[in-house]
């Protein structure tokens, strides 16, 4: 069962043109996706997502599913980074420490958009708020996590701009984008969705599959990187995603969301950042190791998470849920 | 003509405000930014351009007169030494024009 | 009524998402669409717009109409840089008023494109030819901008070289492009239009949605310019289209154009060039202050017209038209 | 009858815009089509007809004729090196030929995928493995070249790396691409080709469209280096490639084809590539002269092929196969 | 080993044309230029790439003999004075090889 | 404040791994990459960029110890004859910085 759910999910184009990208690295070919190419890309993601889930939003309305949702995403957002931080401590110093876990704390959009695709793929619904819990669950990883080196560093010349940091936690390009496309969605509404249609459905899951291909890139290329790490970051990497997941479907279950939702709340929970989150970091604690926060959360824990996780989450949800 | 000093500055784009920030700090109006640098440094390094901003580097540029060389250097060690990146002064004859440096 | 109107438009995902990159800006956050992104955007629209107008040329055919059009629409173009210039020397140096003068002569295609959607949302019929008289529209204001400094500076170092002035007007890349895409939509016609369809019309609206994402951010990020250029600046850079596009619908009114092609034409002698027509004066009036005429144009004119230009002349043309 | 093919060939909108950007070139406009726009279109044309390929390959499947085919193909990929060769070296030194014979032995994957469309066009059906045969022809003639330099210059201190040789003919990024998404195209099948069809079918036109515009630009660009290439290569870039297509028709009716594919075989064995092989030229012969072996490709040989050659060739056609 | 001279100009993308027409004529006949540079100049200026070329700059490099230098200097100082920009020289020792400036 | 040598190659896009490669080998670790710069070389040129990247070219700037120009020169010369390129050294002063290529 789980493992038709993997297949399934691996027999797609996007997930395919990830592993074309790691073999275009791993074979040394010279393929590359030129800047700014993939920025173009991702900022057409959260246009479309942001866009889609404020028209949903819309129909569906703020109801109290819809608070607790957001609510409970806020909650786990705060949560994971300081548990993570507290096991990290154990084998790392408190910059590392804090780091990776505001990286682990913080969101995946890509991986979000992955698991969106996927649960298209089977037919099984999703509402259009999940969108606004990931834009929710960007930040405060962010601010818990210079909180955490601010309690356990003594570091007199430390002292961080606090306006700037919640200007690189609320207002970092990705999620002011992913907002004010929500927003607008919202404003719009199903007449808004019409006109833009071709543009944010039709051309959706083709953007995602050609940006996976650069993402695949990208993720081979940190691979080297993971000498440095070590095996406790590695199987962190893996581990911890896996228990952030369980955490989320109990949730989930608990505030009874439908089976889609409660897919995309493991995911959000499980996905760490790998650019909001490590350039907030590389500014605000320097002292850091960023290929440590980085190449974790980009080449173990996001491949993981697109190819193996999202159907071992479907997978648990389809045990809970019945 | 005229000499003149040339600052070459090479760091992580996300530096590049507060680097800035220090130039006009220290009296250094002009300058010139190179973007989408990549590049390897003593450590470690990558050669790919990266969606993640981390690696991607600037190439800054500023001449400036050489007494303003001193305030320069005390606003851009520390960021130097807290964010990375490097710093190189050299010599340079400046051609008179309007715009140009020594024209003030 | 007019308030409707305004209400109708400013809740169309284009302005919003030009709100949106306005926004940005103000609230510093870090949100840009980088080079070449915007500028293969804008290749998009003149080659999509350039060739829609074609195929619907040559169904149309050249009529009496649109002899008359194209000859109001170079008549337009000529005198508006004559007028302003005088008007504009009351506090301006000979050179920074021919310049700006240019600038309000000619016109922007993003301002037309915008109108040509807010007519087809109303479902309001416009001609295929339109987009020729944009294109008509661009140039004359260049050539005319520098009779005008010749005639009014003696200035013997001086020496345009015509032929480069005539290739800047004429052969600029937007002007070639917007007149080579119509000939081939004029040459291939239906068949062609058939086999492009879903790249130029199915993505229209999407891009240009994203395209004025950009002009927001660039927009705003040229308000601060405007301090510089004062309070006369600022109200020419309002009332002068306001006027413009009042002549424009006298005009159409007289030679009368349906609808649909008044507001286009309005639209078009009330817009400003950002492009085009400053990188042509920043050349051959190197004397002119560049923030003046493109802060203007891009900082107050661009938004005032897609926000309350465009269902204000509608609303003109509603009185004039019964 | 030729002359209606060629003219119905020419109004496509690919080939307008194609002579549209070398216009522009000619009259000095100053459009261009910035880095890495012109990356970005050819990634995806070779997503596109990569995966399109591969969805249509699982369809037919692996039957006599594709196995014929692919031989055909990677014989006439090394039998055209050879002989060019030979051709050449009357007039050329032995790295001048040999750069020059590669560059011809190889293809033009935009020159195929504008003839694919062309049959579309005119409805004449093609396989999709032709597709294979693409990528097939790519490499060979890279070694060829190699081999041939190898034994016709006594060069001691020439040492090539053959595992980079290789590598730059089998992995460089365009047959990278282009198998790997044929490839993922048989994985997937018909669902995946269903979700990724607006995005590689609806806009493919278009883009095509579009990149032929940047093709007339690049081609225009490198006419005034012919004037250094002389008559005799000017006429070696029209002649040769009409032979090749003849020998490649004649293959194609003895191992009797359908026409679509013929078409296709014939201008794979007509076309010339302007960016795999001069890349690894440069890197391999160094003593070539670039500008003889890009410019003939580029500014001869692409241009006749698809204006005159793709109608061309189907006219030989349609005598033949009756 | 060879000592020859470094040209450096920052200047407007709209100029580039003129400018490299200027190097040309002064025998300057090969150069590399870096586009996309944003900067800030003496009066005032804008960090953002824009969609309006006005603001993006050029980095044009030169490397020439040092008797050229006076001819650059008069063709280029004109273009300065009149569309902006600013120039440098700087003294460089060039690595012979086939294509180095001093191998003519 | 330290003295170190500036090199600077200008080469076509192509022969990049190979000429870091070469620094490499000579013990320069650190060096920055610009790309998509076009121009002309003594013989022949084209300024516009191009898709067939055989004109696109790279600047690429190392800063290094003056005791590894030796070993740069011997690596680097028979790339250029080979390839083509132009290379040049010039001297600079080093901020003292973490990564400062003399705090090794
Ligand atoms: N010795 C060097 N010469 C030239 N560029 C360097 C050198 N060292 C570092 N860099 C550049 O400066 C960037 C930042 O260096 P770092 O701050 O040491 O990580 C690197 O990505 C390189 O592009
Ligand atoms: N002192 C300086 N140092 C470095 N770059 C400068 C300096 N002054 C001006 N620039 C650059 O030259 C460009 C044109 O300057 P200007 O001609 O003064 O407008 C500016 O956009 C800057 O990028
Ligand atoms: N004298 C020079 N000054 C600056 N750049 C040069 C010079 N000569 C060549 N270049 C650059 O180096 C690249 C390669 O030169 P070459 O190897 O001679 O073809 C050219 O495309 C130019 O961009
Ligand atoms: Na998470
Ligand atoms: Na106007
Ligand atoms: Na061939």
């Amino acid at each position: 069962m789980d493992g038709n759910l993997i297949l399934s999910n691996i027999l797609n184009p996007p997930i395919l043109f990830f592993f074309l990208g790691m073999t275009a690295v791993l074979v040394k070919s010279d393929l590359e996706i030129p800047p700014p190419i993939p920025k173009l890309l991702s900022l057409y993601l959260l246009f479309a997502i942001g866009f889609k889930g404020g028209v949903e939003l819309i129909k569906s309305g703020i109801t109290q599913e819809v608070i607790l949702t957001l609510i409970a995403a806020m909650l786990m957002a705060s949560f994971v980074p300081i548990y993570t931080f507290f096991l990290l401590r154990l084998k790392l110093n408190n910059y590392d420490a804090a780091a990776i876990a505001a990286t682990y704390g913080s969101i995946s959009a890509v991986t979000f958009i992955t698991a969106s695709t996927f649960l298209t793929e089977l037919g099984i619904a999703f509402d259009g708020y999940m969108v606004a819990a990931l834009a929710l669950m960007e930040s405060p990883a962010i601010i818990v996590g210079l909180i955490l080196v601010n309690l356990f560093t003594e570091d007199d010349k430390r002292e961080f701009v606090w306006s700037e940091v919640l200007q690189e936690a609320f207002l970092n390009s990705s999620v002011f984008l992913l907002v004010g496309s929500l927003v607008i969605g919202v404003l719009t509404g199903e007449h808004g969705w019409q006109v833009l249609e071709p543009f944010t459905q039709g051309l959706f899951y083709g953007i995602l599959t050609f940006f996976l291909l650069d993402m695949g890139l990208v993720a081979a290329r940190r691979i080297k990187d993971l000498q440095k790490t070590g095996v406790f970051l590695i199987s962190f990497a893996i581990l911890i995603p896996i228990l952030n997941a369980a955490i989320g479907l109990l949730i989930a279950k608990f505030i009874d969301m439908p089976r889609g939702d409660a897919l995309l709340f493991a995911v959000l929970s499980a996905s760490a950042s790998y650019i909001a989150v490590p350039a907030a970091m590389r500014l605000t604690v320097p002292e850091a190791n960023p290929s440590l926060y980085v190449s974790t959360a980009l080449a173990v824990t996001f491949p993981f998470n697109i190819i193996v996780g999202i159907p071992l989450y479907l997978y648990g949800i389809n045990l809970l849920w019945r | 003509m005229h000499a003149v000093k040339k600052i070459e500055i090479i760091a992580s784009a996300l530096e590049l405000p507060k680097i800035l920030e220090g130039l006009n700090q220290s009296g250094v109006r002009g300058h010139a930014v190179i973007h989408n640098v990549t590049g390897q440094s003593l450590q470690e390094g990558r050669e790919d351009f990266d969606m993640t901003m981390l690696d991607n580097s600037v190439y800054i540029i500023a001449f400036c007169m050489p007494e303003q060389i001193k305030p320069v250097v005390e606003h851009i060690r520390p960021l130097l030494n807290k964010f990375g990146g490097t710093c190189y002064l050299s010599d340079v004859t400046e051609i008179r024009s309007i715009n140009c440096v020594a024209s003030l």
